[in-house]
């Protein structure tokens, strides 16, 4: 599913490397914990994945594909497969939660019936159903990282990145998001989520990947945060 | 209108349309800059063709003109013929225009004053020697020799004014164009901006576009068709333009003078056609050129 | 230059001229609008006291002139003012200037030909009756009539040329004046984004700057400046190319005619100042309007 | 210092209010953490202190003035004695620590040999004195808030407003930064902390104020998180 075959990424020439000589395999169906203190690659290992950025050296294979050999033109199609949720939800402020979640639909292409019973079928799957007509402003931050994950789900795609999708939210909170990750996680969906968050970490016991300034330190299944 | 479209060009004119309007000051400074600068171009052709048309009888650098009799003998002709080349050191070279040939040239130059023009035929309309001369202040001992003689009726020269309009002309039309292209630069630019702008303000969902796989193009296209419609409507401002004042211009300068002097300065349709789709062309090259940067610089994968 | 300026002031300088350069592309565009629209301010007002100038002796309406011997006696005077006052229904007016008048005016109007000018002296100078006429046409039957009198020297009318002059002239005049308001308000709007640009592409520093406690007028001023620089370059430009026309216009038109007919066109060196003038105030308003604007409306507080 | 005076904050008519009827005092010198749920209106109680908005009713009074009848003009003389700080930094990417920590005092329009000496002698205070010639691209996040607090700090506010100051930090980094907060405490600086993070908050055993929906529904000395 995923595979980093030696990656090192050095943003500026002379700088020191955001990731250096990463390699790790993820499987389909996975739910890996990315933990490492602030600065130590976990944003950059989300980015190489969506190809925002080309490793400086070695391969990544993403969705069935080398990343390396993508040309530009494709890495759209490659992203449909990669769904992202970020700590600050990036929802569109004048869009109610069911346009945020149908504008992905609408910019794919897809045919409005599908979206509507899709988008619907993903609200109520992250228990939003009720609240679909409401704008961001008038949703609390977990419900808000609720619409940006039926967004990121709505395609189905195969991985789900969370980087820090936590990050902006008090602990309760949090618990109920990361239940709605590991039921998402059921339906055979792989997950990499970034995060700080030691309570949660050691209260899941999945795999733990820890990075340290661009190096996996540690790579554990049923791991704890450090 | 919605339900009639495919949804995706539904949301490209949607968006295109929802961009201009947020920005409406901008876009209408960019229309107007593009409808003034290509204003001023139409105008620069138009001035260069009502010259060119006014004073297609001092064509090749004739400056003066020998009209003879109609019904003028081939003998007499001749004889004309042979003074002229007896005159080498006034003359440079001569050509002869005959009847036919003299009344095409009077459909144009006449076209304002019918009347004169239904008065002729192609056997009436007198045929013509023109003559470049080595020195045009000599026309007028050369009109003075030839006019009096047998067949001839009588001989013109340009006086100051088809010189001074000719200059001016060439003046104004190269201030018009230096300006023309200013402000075309302008108006690139504005439209440039106004995309910009418009790129900006929505840079919240063009990455959330980005990320979730909208192609480039899907992205793109909104944009790029904003800066189009301003570049198609400040043409179609420009085109009502040229067209009024080609009007207005007809109505005050353009009379008939005296016969011999350049006659009424006009363009024909075809001319102001031309003009128009030259107009056309212009705005869509640019507004293309604006928003192709735009795009390109500010919309990088 | 830091080390002689105040902190503050060198700060504004520098905020202010970076933002230019950023934005260099939309700084260009602005001035060169500015520019445009200005320059046709400028010469549309110079076009207008060009022909105002020009024509000076057929203000008020005036359409016959009788010109008298500089050495006619009162009498003989006496007896042209008593039959100009005899045909009520052809003159509907007329009045006297003096030798010193007539020689003010010749000052203006024989500006081109000094050498003709210098020829006069207040005592040389032809006086004139002015005369209204109550129909244009009847200008030939007038002149006809006191022509040949003992003690008038000559009459002139205006011909087609002077009517024409004032028509085309006011027509240029209105095309420019609209032209130019047109691109006045591109100007301004292209100020007010190059500053609402730089509005944005600094507004992480703004934020800082309003939170750590910085007064309005000291986030403001930089951007302000901005606009102002930018009027002003513009109206720099407008005023050089201003300049220049007048000069290429004084070269290629303004030749001395036949008197009596309207002469050169040309402007004193007050009316130029004057027109540097306005573009310069013009352009200060305009860059006023759009930098306030756009602080106002982008920088709120 | 600080006072709430039955302060009601409504942003849109018709919606919930994000802060009800609170009333709250605090003292010169005292260091305060502000907890609850997202949503709470934690983020809101700082931008009424820093009059970015105004209260629906109630009064508000800070570093001496009561912010309602603050003529505009006098606002930016207000801010000057409040320093604060936010969870994502808001350096300027295009200056260097020295730069960013200097702007402020540019901008209020202190003397060059002021500026100096004072912002080297903050960047020692928060251990920075070595890299001050960096830019925050090239500091790690820990290190980047502690330029942030160097910035709030370097005008000797009479109040520090800190809003989920370590949120984007690991464990580790964030006790440093609250040691640093606890320091610039020491000096007789008022602060306000709105934060998520209970381990921190257990630790430091300072006043709590608990809010939730709006309402305070907490407020002990020497509390706990939850
Ligand atoms: N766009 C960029 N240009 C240059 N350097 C960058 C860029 N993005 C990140 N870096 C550098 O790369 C390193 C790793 O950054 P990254 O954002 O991946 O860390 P992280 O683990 O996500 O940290 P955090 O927990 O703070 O989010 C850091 O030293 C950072 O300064
Ligand atoms: N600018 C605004 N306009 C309208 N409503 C707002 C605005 N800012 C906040 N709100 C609303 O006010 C309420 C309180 O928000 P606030 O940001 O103060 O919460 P918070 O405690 O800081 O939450 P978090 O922990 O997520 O930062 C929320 O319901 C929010 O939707
Ligand atoms: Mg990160
Ligand atoms: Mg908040």
């Amino acid at each position: 599913m995923i595979r980093f075959d030696r990656v090192t990424k050095i943003y500026n020439k002379g700088s020191s490397p955001a990731l250096r000589d990463c390699s790790v395999e993820i499987d389909k169906g996975e739910f890996v914990f990315l933990v490492g203190p602030s600065g130590s690659g976990k944003t950059t290992f989300m980015r190489l994945l969506l190809r925002e950025e080309l490793p400086t050296s070695g391969r990544i294979w993403a969705a069935g594909r080398e990343l390396g050999r993508l040309s530009n033109w494709r890495v759209p199609y490659l992203r449909r497969n990669l769904g992202c949720v970020f700590q600050d939800f990036r929802l569109l402020a004048n869009k109610t939660a069911f346009e945020n979640v149908a504008f992905v639909l609408e910019v794919i292409g897809r045919p409005r019936p599908v979206i509507e019973s899709q988008v619907n079928q993903v609200l109520d799957l992250v228990g939003l159903g009720q609240k679909k007509h409401r704008f961001p402003s008038e949703l609390s931050g977990g419900e808000q990282q609720r619409v940006a994950i039926a967004r990121a789900f709505v395609n189905r795609p195969l991985v789900l990145l969370a980087d820090e999708p936590t990050g902006n939210l008090d602990p309760e909170t949090s618990i109920g998001i990361m239940k709605l990750l590991e039921k998402i996680n059921k339906t055979g969906t792989t997950i990499v989520m970034a995060t700080h968050d030691a309570g949660l970490v050691d209260m899941m016991r999945r795999r733990v990947v820890e990075l340290d300034q661009g190096s996996i330190v540690r790579d554990q299944h049923r791991g704890v945060y450090g | 209108m919605s339900r009639f479209l495919s949804p995706r060009v539904d949301y490209t004119l949607r968006e295109a349309l929802s961009n201009l309007w947020r920005n409406r000051l901008m876009t209408i400074a960019a229309i107007l800059t593009v409808a003034v600068s290509l204003s001023l171009v139409g105008s620069a052709m138009l001035v260069k063709q009502a010259v060119a048309n006014a004073t297609v009888q001092w064509d090749h650098g004739v400056n003066a003109i020998i009209w003879l009799d109609p019904s003028i003998t081939p003998a007499v002709r001749e004889s004309i013929h042979q003074q002229l080349l007896a005159m080498p050191e006034d003359i440079a070279s001569c050509y002869y225009n005959g009847h036919k040939a003299d009344y095409a040239e009077a459909r144009i130059v006449l076209r304002s004053e019918p009347a004169a023009f239904q008065a002729l035929t192609p056997a009436t309309t007198p045929p013509s020697y023109r003559c470049r001369l080595r020195n045009a202040v000599d026309a007028y001992a050369v009109a003075s020799h030839f006019a009096k003689q047998a067949g001839v009726k009588n001989v013109t020269y340009p006086g100051q004014a088809i010189k001074t309009m000719r200059r001016t002309t060439t003046v104004l039309q190269d201030v018009l164009l230096v300006v023309a292209i200013v402000l075309m630069l302008s108006a690139a630019v504005l439209i440039l901006n106004t995309i910009r702008l418009a790129i900006f303000s929505r840079r919240h969902e063009v990455s959330v576009m980005k990320l979730v796989g909208a192609t480039n193009w899907f992205i793109r296209i909104p944009f790029m068709l904003e800066g189009f419609l301003e570049g198609l409507a400040g043409a179609a401002c420009a085109a009502g333009i040229v067209l009024w004042l080609q009007k207005v211009f007809d109505s005050v300068v353009a009379k008939p003078t005296a016969s011999g002097q350049p006659s009424a300065l006009w363009v024909s349709t075809g001319q102001l056609v031309t003009t128009e789709i030259v107009i056309v062309i212009v705005a869509v090259v640019l507004s293309s050129i604006g928003s192709g940067l735009a795009v390109r610089r500010f919309l990088s994968t």
